[in-house]
Order: C-alpha cells, then sequence, then structure tokens
C-alpha cells in the first residue's frame, strides 16, 4: 500500500468513528463532529477513487535540476 | 441524532452547489468583459469533480502530514464558518477567528510543499494577513452601532432600525473590500497571482486541489452570505431565493471590478487595504467619540 | 453582557487566582490551537529548494536533527500558550501569555543559521521587549482605575477605559509584530521549516482575535 | 498611608511613561545592536515602575512574574544576538582589535606600528596610582579602599599594557601589605566591637576600624592586578 492510500485509510477511519459520533450523541459536539468528519471522509474515500501514479520518480518536483 | 445536522448537511451542499456555481458565473462574466466567449457556468463544479479523480503523489520535499492537513482543514474551517454564521447566527468575532484561519491554510499550504514557489505564495500570504485582518475592525464599529456582535442580535437591530448598509457605508465598503480580495482574479490577489504559478496551490494538486475547490466554493457562499446578513438586512436572508439573487448580483459586481483591475504588486496591494483599514478606525474613533 | 460577544458561556474553572472561562469562542480557538500542537509536533519539516544566484540547479535545504528538536520543543511551547491565553479570564494572565507567545517566536527561529533570520528576529525581540511597556502599563492602569483584572468582574465596572485599551491595543500590535511592526517579522518566515513557522503564524493571528474580544468585553 | 500611595501614583506614572519615551528615543538615535538590547531593558523597568505604582499587595505579585517575562525576553533575545554574531564572525574572519592596541610598543608586539616614544605612558601611571592611594588614605573606610585598590590596579594593568614587569621592589612591598591585611582586619573587628563596649572611646574606634577596614580592602583588591604576575 502505498503512502497515499494509507494516509487515506486513517482518515476514512477517523471520518467513519465521527461519523458513528454524530448518530450517537446530541448538541453541540454533533456539529464539531460533523466538522472533522466531512474533510477526512471526502479524502478517505477519494484517496481509493484515484488511480495508482503512473510518474516515473514519484514526488520529485518538476523543477529545473531536480 | 440531532436533526439539526440534517439542516447542515443541507445547508454544506446548498452551499457547495451555489458557491461553485457563483464562481463560474464569475468566471465567465470576466470572460465577456474580456471579449472571449468563456467557459460554461458550471466550469468550475466540473473542475472540482474532475480533479477529485486524478492522482496525487507527496513531494519528497514535503513535510508530512502538514501537507495534508492544511488542505483539509480548509474544509473544516468554512464548514465551520457556515455553520456559525448561517445555521447558529452566533457571532462574528469567530468569523473572524475562522477567516484568519484561511490565512493560515494559505501559509501552511505554501511553505508545507518546500516548492519556492509555493513559498513565496505563503509568505505573500503573511502579508495580506497583516493588512486584510485591521479591515475587522469593522466588528469594533458595529458592535458600537448595535451593541451586539452575534449575528442573530444584528438581524434583529436591522429588522427594526434599517439595513446597516446605510449607517455604516465606510464598514460596507471595507468589507466589500475583504470580498474582492477572496473572489479569483482580484487585484488584491497576491497570494495567487499568475507570476507565482498558482501561488500557495502550485504542490496541491489532484485530489488535494479538489478538496480545496470544493472549500473555497464554500468559502465563496459563506461570505456572500455574511455580507448580506450583516450589511443588507433580514428580509433578503430570510428567503432562500432573494439571497440567490442578491448573491448572483453581488458576484457581477464583483467580476466587473475584478475583470477590469490589474493585479497590483505585493507592497500596492498591502497599503491600499491599510489606507482602508484607517479609514475604517477612523469612522471607529469617530463612533467612540461622539457616543456611538 | 458577556454573551453578546463571545456567544454562549459554558463554565468558569478558577485555579485560585488563575480563572479560565469555556465559551464558544474560547472552546473553538483553544480546540483550533491544540490540534495545531499536534500536527506540529508529528510533522517533519520539509526540504526547501532554494534558487541560486549566478547558478542553474535549485539548492535542496534540509533542517539538520539538533536544529529541529530544539525548533519543535518551541513551538509546541507556543502552541500551549497560544491555548492558555485563549481560556484565561484574567487580563493580566492574558499580558502575560503574550508575552510567552513573543519569546516563544523567537525561541523558534534563534536555532536556524542564518544570518538575515536572526537578524530578523533579533528585530522583532526589541520590539516584542518594548511591546510589555504599554501590555503591562495598561494592565497595571486598570488595575488602579478598578481594582481587579478579572475579565468577568470589568464590563460590570462603569468606568471608561479608552485610553488604557487603546495602549493595550498597541501592546498586542508589538507583541505579535502586526502591521505597523510588520517590517521586523517578515524575514522570519523565510527561515526553513514550515511546521513551525506556521506555529508563528497561527498563534500571533489567534491573539490578535482574542484581543479584540477582550477589548470588545471591557 | 493610603493618601501616600494615591499623591504618588500619578509621578509614578508620569515618571514610567516618559522613561519609556526617552529610551524609545535613544534607541532612535543608537544604530548599535547591544546597546538598543540594554535600551529596550530600560523600557522594560519602566514597565515594572508603572505596575508598582499601584502600590498594593498586588502589585506586588504582578511584579514578579513581570519581571520574569522580561528577563527571559532579555535573555532570549541577547542569546540571539550572540548567535548573530558568531555567525557573522565566521562568515568574515574580521579582524579583532586588543585593548589599547595602538599604544602598544614595539618589544611587546615585535612590529613598530606607530611611532610612539611617548614620556606620559611610563609617567602618568605612577602618579595617577600615588594620587589615588593618598586620596583612598584620607577617605579611609571601604570607599577608601576601593580608590586605593583602583590606583594599584591601575598601576599594574598599565605596566603590563606597555610591556613593563613590576619592579620586584614594589612586589615586595605588595606582598608585605598584602600580610598586614590579616592583621589590619582584626583592628577592623575590635574597633567595631569596641563602638558597643567603650562607647566613651568612639573617636578611636571609628579610627581604628576605618584604617583597618582601608588596609585590608585596598591590598585585597590591589591582589588582581598582581595575577598576571605569578608564575
Amino acid at each position: 500500500m502505498d503512502e497515499e492510500r494509507k494516509c487515506g485509510l486513517y482518515l476514512l477511519i477517523i471520518g467513519l468513528l465521527c461519523t458513528f459520533g454524530i448518530v450517537m450523541f446530541k448538541g453541540m459536539i454533533c456539529y464539531l463532529l460533523y466538522v472533522i468528519a466531512v474533510p477526512c471522509l471526502l479524502y478517505g474515500i477519494g484517496s481509493y477513487l484515484i488511480p495508482k501514479t503512473r510518474r516515473k520518480n514519484a514526488g520529485r518536483l518538476p523543477f529545473r535540476g531536480f | 441524532m440531532d436533526s439539526s445536522i440534517i439542516n447542515v448537511v443541507n445547508l454544506t451542499i446548498h452551499a457547495f452547489l451555489v458557491g461553485s456555481l457563483l464562481l463560474g458565473l464569475h468566471r465567465k462574466i470576466i470572460a465577456r468583459i474580456q471579449g472571449r466567449p468563456g467557459p460554461p457556468i458550471i466550469q468550475y463544479l466540473l473542475h472540482t469533480i474532475k480533479f477529485y479523480v486524478k492522482e496525487i503523489t507527496f513531494p519528497i520535499t514535503a513535510g508530512n502530514p502538514l501537507y495534508i492537513f492544511v488542505a483539509l482543514l480548509d474544509v473544516s474551517v468554512w464548514l465551520t464558518a457556515l455553520i456559525i454564521a448561517i445555521d447558529l447566527k452566533s457571532s462574528l468575532l469567530i468569523i473572524i477567528g475562522i477567516y484568519v484561519l484561511q490565512k493560515i491554510v494559505e501559509h501552511g499550504c505554501g511553505l508545507s510543499s518546500g516548492s519556492p514557489y509555493g513559498k513565496i505564495g505563503g509568505v505573500r500570504s503573511v502579508f495580506s494577513a497583516a493588512a486584510e485582518v485591521p479591515l475587522f475592525a469593522v466588528v469594533a464599529a458595529i458592535y458600537l452601532t448595535t451593541h451586539s456582535v452575534l449575528i442573530s442580535d444584528i438581524l434583529n437591530y436591522q429588522s427594526i432600525h434599517g439595513s446597516l448598509l446605510f449607517k455604516m457605508p465606510i464598514c460596507a465598503f471595507a468589507f466589500f473590500i475583504l470580498l474582492v480580495s477572496k473572489a479569483p482574479n482580484s487585484p488584491f490577489g497576491i497570494v495567487k497571482g499568475k507570476d507565482i504559478v498558482s501561488g500557495y496551490m502550485t504542490e496541491h494538486y489532484g485530489l488535494l486541489a479538489s478538496i480545496i475547490y470544493i472549500a473555497e466554493a464554500i468559502a465563496y457562499f459563506a461570505l456572500l452570505w455574511i455580507f448580506i446578513a450583516v450589511f443588507i438586512g433580514p428580509w433578503v436572508v430570510s428567503h432562500p431565493l432573494i439571497t440567490l439573487a442578491v448573491m448572483v448580483g453581488l458576484t457581477v459586481i464583483l467580476a466587473f471590478v475584478n475583470g477590469l483591475t490589474p493585479l497590483l504588486a505585493p507592497h500596492h496591494s498591502v497599503m491600499l487595504q491599510m489606507t482602508i483599514a484607517g479609514l475604517v478606525l477612523c469612522d471607529v474613533l469617530y463612533r467612540l467619540i461622539m457616543g456611538g | 453582557m458577556i454573551s453578546s460577544i463571545i456567544g454562549q458561556l459554558f463554565g468558569i474553572v478558577p485555579f485560585g487566582d488563575i480563572v479560565f472561562g469555556f465559551s464558544e469562542f474560547s472552546i473553538i480557538g483553544f480546540v483550533v490551537a491544540l490540534i495545531f500542537t499536534i500536527v506540529v509536533y508529528l510533522t517533519k519539516p520539509e526540504k526547501q529548494l532554494e534558487a541560486q544566484k549566478f547558478r542553474v540547479e535549485d539548492k535542496l535545504e534540509v533542517v539538520s536533527l539538533e536544529e529541529l528538536k530544539i525548533r519543535r520543543m518551541m513551538a509546541i511551547v507556543c502552541g500551549i500558550a497560544t491555548a492558555g491565553a485563549m481560556l484565561t479570564y484574567d487580563l493580566f494572565d492574558y499580558a502575560l501569555f503574550l508575552t510567552l507567545v513573543g519569546i516563544a517566536n523567537i525561541g523558534i527561529v534563534s536555532a536556524v543559521k542564518k544570518d538575515w533570520v536572526l537578524n530578523a528576529s533579533y528585530q522583532y525581540g526589541l520590539i516584542a521587549m518594548i511591546a510589555t511597556l504599554p501590555l503591562f502599563g495598561s494592565a497595571g492602569m486598570i488595575l488602579a482605575k478598578t481594582g481587579t483584572l478579572s475579565l468577568f468582574e470589568l464590563p460590570k465596572i462603569p468606568t471608561s477605559l479608552l485610553f488604557e485599551k487603546i495602549i493595550f491595543a498597541a501592546g498586542m500590535a508589538g507583541e505579535t509584530g502586526i502591521a505597523p511592526f510588520y517590517a521586523s517579522k517578515a524575514e522570519m518566515f523565510r527561515a526553513p521549516g514550515s511546521p513551525y513557522i506556521l506555529m508563528i503564524h497561527l498563534s500571533s493571528l489567534l491573539l490578535i482575535v482574542r484581543t479584540v474580544e477582550i477589548l470588545l468585553t471591557i | 498611608m493610603e493618601n501616600i500611595i494615591y499623591s504618588l501614583y500619578h509621578p509614578t506614572m508620569i515618571i514610567g511613561f516618559s522613561v519609556g519615551i526617552l529610551s524609545l528615543l535613544a534607541i532612535g538615535f543608537q544604530k548599535d545592536d547591544l546597546h538598543a538590547l540594554i535600551l529596550a531593558d530600560v523600557v522594560e523597568c519602566a514597565m515594572l515602575v508603572i505596575i508598582a505604582g499601584v502600590g498594593t499587595d498586588l502589585a506586588e505579585a504582578l511584579i514578579l512574574p513581570g519581571l520574569v517575562v522580561s528577563l527571559a525576553e532579555l535573555l532570549a533575545v541577547s542569546e540571539v544576538l550572540i548567535t548573530r554574531k558568531h555567525i557573522q564572525s565566521k562568515n568574515h574572519d574580521s579582524k579583532k582589535f586588543k585593548l589599547f592596541e595602538e599604544f602598544k610598543l614595539p618589544l611587546h608586539t615585535g612590529e613598530l606600528k606607530y611611532d610612539i616614544e611617548m614620556e606620559v605612558l611610563k609617567t602618568s601611571p605612577k602618579f595617577f596610582a600615588i594620587i589615588l592611594i593618598v586620596y583612598g588614605a584620607i577617605l579611609s573606610g571601604f570607599t577608601g579602599g576601593a580608590v586605593i585598590a583602583t590606583g594599584l590596579l591601575f598601576y599594574a594593568l598599565s605596566q603590563r599594557v606597555l610591556g613593563l614587569n613590576i619592579s620586584d621592589d614594589v612586589k615586595t612591598l605588595w606582598e608585605g601589605m598584602a600580610g598586614l591585611s590579616g592583621v589590619a582586619w582584626a583592628f577592623w573587628i575590635f574597633g567595631f566591637l569596641g563602638f558597643f563596649l567603650f562607647p566613651k572611646y568612639w573617636l578611636v574606634c571609628l579610627l581604628m576600624s576605618g584604617l583597618g577596614l582601608v588596609i585590608k580592602v585596598g591590598s585585597k583588591l590591589g591582589l588582581v592586578g598582581y595575577i598576571g604576575e605569578v608564575k
């Protein structure tokens, strides 16, 4: 598993836990969990939709001489 | 589960769609001003969806997990703004805090990638923060007039005394400058100027760029809503269709302003914003001395 | 009175003299500062690509381990001080936290072995030292005028504190290095090591917002 | 009692702020880094003055944290200054100047930089030293001892800068005086005790303790100048 998907997995777990929390709790804490859950789920789901990188030198910035 | 959360989910999707379409409209109008046909209005939405399924790799120069975290923070920040402003109608001061966090996101995005262009974008975002944050002296003037900074209280005040736009034109102008700064292609947009490729977003591509696009659509909607609610009045925000119409009108104005002005040099931009902030401060002092 | 500015007040935690209060505003600030502190602790510093004079290639700059450790510690101190400043409801305490953040900001960049960065942090340090006079001075004058420093008691006292407020704002501007004093701090942001530099920026911006809240309250 | 505190409040404020503003002016004129740092510390002292103007127990409790914070800031900034100077000195390999370098004689440095053959360099240290010692003897007591020691130090240091050794006669005399200082110490103690035991003879006791103290302090402090000579 490459690093992008590993991060995605962690964030997906956090996002799902927060979603679970939103269902369980009531009041202010729901808003807080919602704010955390949405971006985590966005990245977590997205990281499994994106294709594997086809670059030769992954991670190298396309800059002069580097 | 709280039923209010369902409202918030509705609101988020609404904000994202409306914000994306307005940004598309903004781009279209600028293209027409420049004599081009321009992309379709849904282009911004298409961009967001297209980038969402594009590959990413972490640059080896990047500082992880800050590199991902700032992009996600951008979404969190503007979701918080939506909840605080539109759903809870709470303190305007928290909105300032959120706007300040937006600056942190720009700075962090730029610096965490290690790219020289991103670094310049990040440093410029620090510059512009120094000038844009004083613009929030507006809040002090509002407090002196309405004796509260809670958005619900401000709406109540306006329903009794009429809209604040005519009572404090200087403050409305200063807040409008904030809107101009946040809109794309703006004269104050030194952070994302084309002279530094894409500024802070240079190294955030693919999925991360898509997430930032989502956040910006929500941000555009939230800022327009706050401007309308604080300065125009409760009768506009009470009905979604009227709100939408006023937002379209504001977008047209913003597009004309941004389409007809060149990008300022960083120090000119900062100086101009500081001058306007100075005007607001004079206004605040005047209100203080005259006893609000 | 207070709740018209900071939203709902949830509770007060008195530690003897030092009173911590939890409101909508302070909780958001506290959580943000804490989350950033954790992220800064986890993040490794980025490697910067620097353009060079008279050369075609870019130079890759790597932060060494010993430089990293002390800076990370100072960044964490800065984060904790910021979180504390968000919660405290005592004016003098707040001023102390402000100064602590200033010291931590100097500490974050002082380990960088670059001439211009050190020069900028030295200039900033001078401004921060000078700014303690208006900051603590106005706190002292408010104490002399009203007899209390508690932010819950101050709004109830019907005395005009305009002069003290202006001095306090000037002290805050110097300590956090915003617009008029900005020239002293700008070069600090070019130092390598983004998470720590981010902490400088975050702490000063959060403190500005908190100061606005305090000045509106009292 | 309270009236005093009330009446002192406004003068204290004025003094605090004027000290602050004056040192800011001074920083404006003074471009040297170290001087700017010291003057900034003066501003912090003015801050303490203003807090002290409150004049209650709480003010005392506030001064201590204020002092600690300002000291921490001073330490941090001076550390930054030191690191910067260190880096600069590594970069430029700048020339270091020693004290009185331009007055050094060729027999000391080995090269004749300035053509100096001044009578006054040899005679004036002795003259100054004698004047200081005589004046110190007249003053007597602790202050007199310090003045004598200054004279001796001045003599020893200037001899060393000139590259000359102190003559053996003077050294012997010096050691004798240092030996005497133990006796002088006893004189001082007895004179001090005599104050309480025989109040009638106070003048004798005063002279005795003054004389004892002047010899003790003068000889002991003067020994500092002698350190470099010991092989």
